[in-house]
């Protein structure tokens, strides 16, 4: 009855479990925001295979240029005839990775699967404030993947304008020769823009309304927090794009002309609408998973999170700031350079709230009891990669450096230590750590360490040599850098980066298989298998429906690792309550 | 919910001065000065009227002040969009 | 303190039996002002993109009401005000309680709502007539991108107001409870309110 | 592959050099300060048996340590740079008496145009080649450049000069060629499926050598007028 106690008697889960729904409503077309993470979860991973598929033919490309790709063979004549990659394919197959990654697999990742799995469950809730429209962000997202992917199949090839699809190659079908593929790209993330929408709102409603008693604020998990501030970013951010995807679409079927120039329209609009999104885009892939490494690297440490409040402040300030600097990636663009030079300094702004996080967190390993957990060592990693790429967006920040390395292979080293360094480390550390939540069972810890390793050795064999690239001068999306004399001496360097991404992909198989081994072979978790405090692991695993027998109330903040108050453990759980602690105001029922 | 006994407020009157103001848009935009002065004008009366339908009809004014810093927190985004693009035409 | 009991799907669906207050609206409500925000922001992307590209190309618009009719469209916005205060009537009958006002109210503001559109159609009718079409440069794209995505946004909204005014006819709005009616009304308004701006901005400048 | 930048050939080049190396060292501290930091930790707080971590919410002095020196240098950073590419980009940075060359991409290639005996471009006695832009030495040179179709973007990696001709823009660009010899030039901007073999020669001569090719390539040109462009 009256027990709060952190975890929850067995014959209460036994009750809770009873779930009366038909099959189809509740694996299917289910509202509950648990499975919804889990149906994004299977579909980011899916088409995070897809890109890492895409990113192989590139680099067997740019490897060995000219020659017919073991297995290629299989590819229609309009891609690969023989096997030997066609131009005009490449170009498809670079725009095609760049955008699944983006936008099917990070995004969704990120926002989709922990925003949707983990915004209840921390904040005490019983689900999503709207559970239905949440189901449906889902199955809105569904048919956007599947429209992506039918345009390899159609007349003229896949869009071909690179993932920021800039104008007028993307408005103009008669510069590219496709012109269905690109409307389907257009049509597919107008649509996903409509799910990414949809779940915003409800993220946002439900951290403001649906908290549970005790839970203010400030005592939230940072990787509440940051979900909040990257909802509000998606917010906002998205219409922008669907705003100019619907000009661009226009453009193409309707003979409207905001980016053509013939007749006055402007081809650097485009870039402003589309970075104008694209910049808070980047922070909406890097703010959650900012935010879980740092849940995952208190809980490694067994320490209280260094400096929670400026942690919160500089997620805001991050949040915040990536309104102001979009210009960035217009240094070159003819656009003017007054305005450049604003956009460079409130660009190396961005570098401070940036700092902040990186030295809190190793302040909040300082001093610590630090267990490797499979998690931690993602997320350690994910915090010596992301400064690198951190690190080289500086030099990209200062404009006259970035004259020479703009659209070279040093931004392409850039984006990959962020997004590969940062988020798909953070991705793989907090799908490690939130899987028994999710399935009730471990992953296997030993494979989970050799798959770390070999992505750890063999992402730097990959991205780290490509700033070396680009410091040649080395240009990206090109097809056969071997035309230019200047970047012949390189190949070897390629040569050896494409081998590397082999080896990296196939590591990544070990993960592939430990995820579906774990759902039927893994050890069983039990409810809190790190010793977390938060309230997701004072229930059940996987949670029943409703998340919570009895509403939990809160009494501190989510980082007592190694309290002197817990007296036996070195953990103190957000729900258990202790002598000292007071009730929370509750607020009635209804309102 | 709230309750039950409620004061209104003088929607009709909205109504009326919503009405009139499209009037006088009508009757400004056909006047002979200059572009720009018709330009300000004519957007000063605009945003009245839609300050007006958010303050009443929306009921922003009896709102939480939470709940009024949430609906424009928009705004200010939309002003740096647009006018640093503007700059282009300044150079 | 609440009671240990086997949760049926129905009790997911409410509220928590108690939780922080949060923004001191009901859910509904703050989600609709959220999604709002990012109508703000579809917006500003056609209606910034029309600001910018008309700043660089003054001399492709015409003058007010040389080729757009203005008569035409100033009593459709004129409707569309109607429309407004009919939404707001019925939101105070649903406070006071007064079921025949709302459904009375609300059939009048899906009746005015659908004639705007009505209007719309027509007008775009007659400007094709003309040979004023979407890629008539500058002026044309612009026109009927930002004018064909609010009446895209009316017609939305005219879908819903008629769930609304069906549920009302089942008389679900009672005086204490009548969140549907607050939440659709906030959408329309807000519509209304693009309304005015687009008006002036694309009509009358 | 060296991990210097390639040896460059244009006026401005050493500065771009060198505030790229100046990054090179600061992020390089920043860098060296965060792994060996983590290293360190990752050693030296490895859970211990029975250990007990430190319980402590942090020290506001050193986070305000760590974010002031941050702001600090990026500020520097940011002071220097901005003078740079004030001299290189800036409205008004173009030097008087440049030698205007005028740029013209365009789907596959570039079309590059020399003024005639009087110095100027665009007045009829213009000598247009593809592919080939010839340069005189120590000279500060004007590009104007223009696009056909899509965006391209000329980049002569040696002289780290990079600026996208955009259609329906006309963008004027500076450089001052400080080596003979031939560079490649580039275009680094996604233009369609031949992009990546949209290349051009450059080629720098000495002064009088410059003006010799160029009287030359006039006296071919008015005998022939279309056999230059196509080659
Ligand atoms: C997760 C995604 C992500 C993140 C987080 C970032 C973060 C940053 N990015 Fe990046 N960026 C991309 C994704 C991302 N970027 C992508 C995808 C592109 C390419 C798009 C395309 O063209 O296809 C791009 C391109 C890009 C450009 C355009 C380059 C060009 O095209 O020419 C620039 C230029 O300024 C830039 C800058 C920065 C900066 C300054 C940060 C900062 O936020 C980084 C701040 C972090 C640190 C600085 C490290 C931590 C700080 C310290 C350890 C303290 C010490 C530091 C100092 C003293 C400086 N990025
Ligand atoms: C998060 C984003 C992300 C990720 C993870 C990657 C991953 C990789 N990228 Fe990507 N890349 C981009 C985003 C990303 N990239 C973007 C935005 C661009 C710019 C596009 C443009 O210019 O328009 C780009 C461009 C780009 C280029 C430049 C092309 C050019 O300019 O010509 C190259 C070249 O080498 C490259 C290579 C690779 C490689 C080898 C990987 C490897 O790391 C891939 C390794 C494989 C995987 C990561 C898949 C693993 C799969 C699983 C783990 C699934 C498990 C499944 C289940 C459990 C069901 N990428
Ligand atoms: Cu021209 Cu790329
Ligand atoms: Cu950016």
């Amino acid at each position: 009855m009256a027990s709060t106690a952190a975890v929850v008697h067995e014959p209460a889960l036994e009750h809770a479990h009873a779930d009366d729904r038909p099959f189809i409503r509740k694996y299917i077309f289910s509202t509950d925001h648990k499975i919804i993470g889990i149906q994004f979860l299977l579909m980011s991973l899916f088409f995070l295979l897809i890109g890492g598929m895409l990113a192989m033919v590139i680099r067997w490309q740019l490897g060995f240029p000219g020659r017919a790709m073991p297995g290629g063979g299989v590819l229609p004549e309009t891609m690969a005839p023989g096997g030997i990659v066609l131009p005009e394919f490449y170009n498809s197959l670079v725009t095609m990775h760049g955008t699944f990654m983006v936008f099917f697999a990070i995004m969704p990742l990120l926002v989709g699967v922990f925003g949707n799995y983990l915004i209840p469950l921390k904040i005490g809730a019983p689900d999503m404030a709207f559970p239905r429209i949440n189901m449906a962000s889902f199955w809105i997202a569904v048919p956007a993947g599947l429209i992506m992917l039918a345009g390899f199949f159609v007349e003229g090839g896949h869009a071909a304008a690179g993932w920021t699809g800039y104008a007028p190659l993307s408005a103009n079908p008669e510069l590219t020769g496709v012109s269905l593929g690109q409307q389907l790209w257009c049509v597919s993330l107008i649509i996903l823009g409509l799910s990414s929408i949809m779940g915003s709102f409800n993220y946002i409603t439900t951290i403001i309304n649906m908290r549970a008693p005790g839970m203010i604020w400030f005592r939230l998990p940072l990787s509440i927090w940051a979900l909040f501030i990257t909802a509000i970013l998606v917010l906002l951010a998205m219409p922008i794009l669907s705003g100019a995807l619907i000009m661009l679409l226009f453009d193409q079927t309707l003979g409207t002309h905001f980016f053509l120039p013939a007749q006055g329209g402007q081809p650097l609009l485009w870039q402003h609408l589309f970075w104008f999104f694209g910049h808070p885009e980047v922070y909406i892939l890097i703010l959650p998973a900012m935010g879980m490494v740092s849940d995952i690297i208190a809980n490694g440490s067994r320490k209280p999170i260094f400096g929670y409040t400026s942690m919160v402040l500089a997620i805001i300030a991050i949040g915040a700031l990536g309104w102001g600097v979009w210009g960035h990636h217009m240094f070159m663009s003819g656009m003017n350079p007054t305005l450049g030079t604003g956009f460079m300094i409130s660009t190396l702004l961005i570098s401070v709230p940036s700092a902040i996080k990186t030295f809190n967190w190793m302040g909040t390993m300082w001093g610590g009891n630090i267990r490797f957990h499979v998690p931690m060592l993602h997320a350690v990693a994910f915090v010596s990669m992301f400064v690198i790429g951190g690190l080289s967006g500086v030099f990209m920040a200062t404009t006259p450096v970035d004259i020479y390395i703009h659209d070279t292979y040093f931004i392409v080293a850039h984006l990959h230590y962020v997004l590969f360094g940062g988020s798909l480390f953070a991705i793989f550390a907090a799908v490690t750590f939130w899987y028994p939540k999710m399935f009730g069972r471990l992953m296997n810890p030993l494979w989970g360490k050799v798959h770390f390793w070999l992505t750890f050795i063999f992402f730097n064999a990959v991205f780290f040599p490509m700033h070396g690239l680009g410091a040649q001068g080395h240009m990206r999306r090109i097809y056969d850098p071997t035309e230019y004399e200047f970047l012949a001496p390189l190949q070897g360097v390629n040569r050896m980066i494409t081998i590397s991404a082999f080896l990296l992909f196939t590591a990544q198989i070990i993960f592939l298989v430990n995820f579906i081994a774990g759902w039927f072979k893994g050890a069983k978790a039990g409810p809190n298998p790190w010793q977390d405090n938060g309230l997701e692991w004072a229930t059940p695993s996987p949670p029943p429906h409703g998340n919570f027998p009895v509403t939990p109330h809160v009494y501190r903040g989510p980082y007592e690792f190694s309290s002197p108050l817990a007296v036996d453990d070195d953990y103190l759980p957000q729900s258990r309550k202790l002598e000292t602690d007071r009730e929370p105001a509750v607020l009635p029922a209804g309102d | 919910m709230e309750q039950v006994k409620h004061s209104h407020p003088n929607y009709i009157g909205i109504w009326v001065a919503l009405a009139v103001l499209t009037a006088v848009e009508l009757g400004v935009a056909f006047l002979p000065w200059s572009k720009t002065t018709l330009i300000l004008l004519l957007i000063g009366l605009a945003l009245w009227k839609a300050l007006l339908v958010a303050l009443y009809f929306m009921h922003l004014r009896f709102e939480p002040n939470r709940l009024r810093i949430l609906a424009i927190a928009p705004l200010p985004l939309a002003v740096i969009l647009v006018t640093a693009v503007i700059t282009e035409y300044f150079w | 303190m609440a009671h240990a009991h086997a949760l049926t799907h129905d009790d997911v669906m409410r509220p928590p039996a108690g939780r922080e207050p949060g923004s001191g609206v009901y859910n509904e409500k703050l989600g609709m002002w959220v999604f709002l925000g990012s109508e703000v922001m579809f917006f500003t992307s056609l209606i910034g993109a029309y600001i910018i590209l008309r700043f660089g190309h003054p001399e492709k618009w015409a003058p007010p009401g040389e080729v757009l009719n203005v008569p035409v469209t100033a009593v459709n916005t004129f409707l569309l005000i109607c429309s407004s205060v009919t939404m707001v009537k019925a939101f105070a009958s649903a406070q006071d309680g007064n079921q025949r006002a709302l459904r009375s109210w609300l059939l009048a503001t899906v009746l005015i709502g659908a004639s705007f559109v009505g209007v719309q159609v027509y007008e775009y009718a007659e400007l094709v007539h003309k040979g004023f079409v979407p890629s008539e440069g500058l002026y044309g794209s612009t026109f009927f991108t930002m004018t064909g995505f609010h009446g895209f946004h009316v017609t939305v909204g005219v879908l819903c107001m008629m769930f609304v005014t069906w549920r009302a006819f089942q008389g679900k709005y009672t005086a204490t409870d009548h969140r549907g009616v607050e939440v659709i009304g906030l959408y329309w308004h807000f519509v209304d309110l693009v309304w005015i701006i687009l008006f002036t901005i694309v009509y009358l400048i | 592959m060296s991990w210097l930048l390639p040896p460059h050939a244009s006026s401005y080049a050493a500065d771009i050099d060198w505030l790229y190396y100046l990054i090179l060292i600061i992020t390089g501290i920043a860098f060296l300060v965060v792994q060996i930091g983590l290293v360190w930790f990752i050693i030296k707080y490895r859970a211990r048996p029975n250990g007990k971590a430190l319980y402590t919410h942090g020290f506001a002095k050193a986070e305000w340590i760590w974010t002031s020196v941050t702001a600090v240098v990026v500020v520097v950073i940011g002071l220097l740079s901005a003078g740079v590419w004030d001299r290189i980009k800036g409205r008004d940075s173009i030097p008087p008496g440049a030698i205007p060359i005028g740029i013209h991409g365009k789907q596959f290639e570039w079309h590059i145009s020399y003024p005639g005996a009087d110095g100027q471009l665009g007045t009829g006695d213009d000598l247009s080649i593809r592919n080939q832009l010839h340069l005189p030495l120590n000279k500060p040179v004007v590009a104007t450049l223009t696009s056909e179709d899509a965006i391209h973007s000329f980049f002569i990696p040696a002289f780290r000069i990079k600026q996208d001709a955009v259609p329906g823009m006309t963008i004027r660009v500076w450089f001052q060629p400080t080596d003979t010899g031939t560079f490649e030039l580039a275009c680094a901007e996604l233009c369609g499926l031949g992009h990546y073999r949209m290349r051009a020669v450059v080629t720098v001569h000495a002064e009088a050598e410059y003006q010799r090719w160029l009287d030359e390539r006039g006296r071919a040109a008015a005998a022939s007028p279309t056999a230059l462009l196509q080659r």
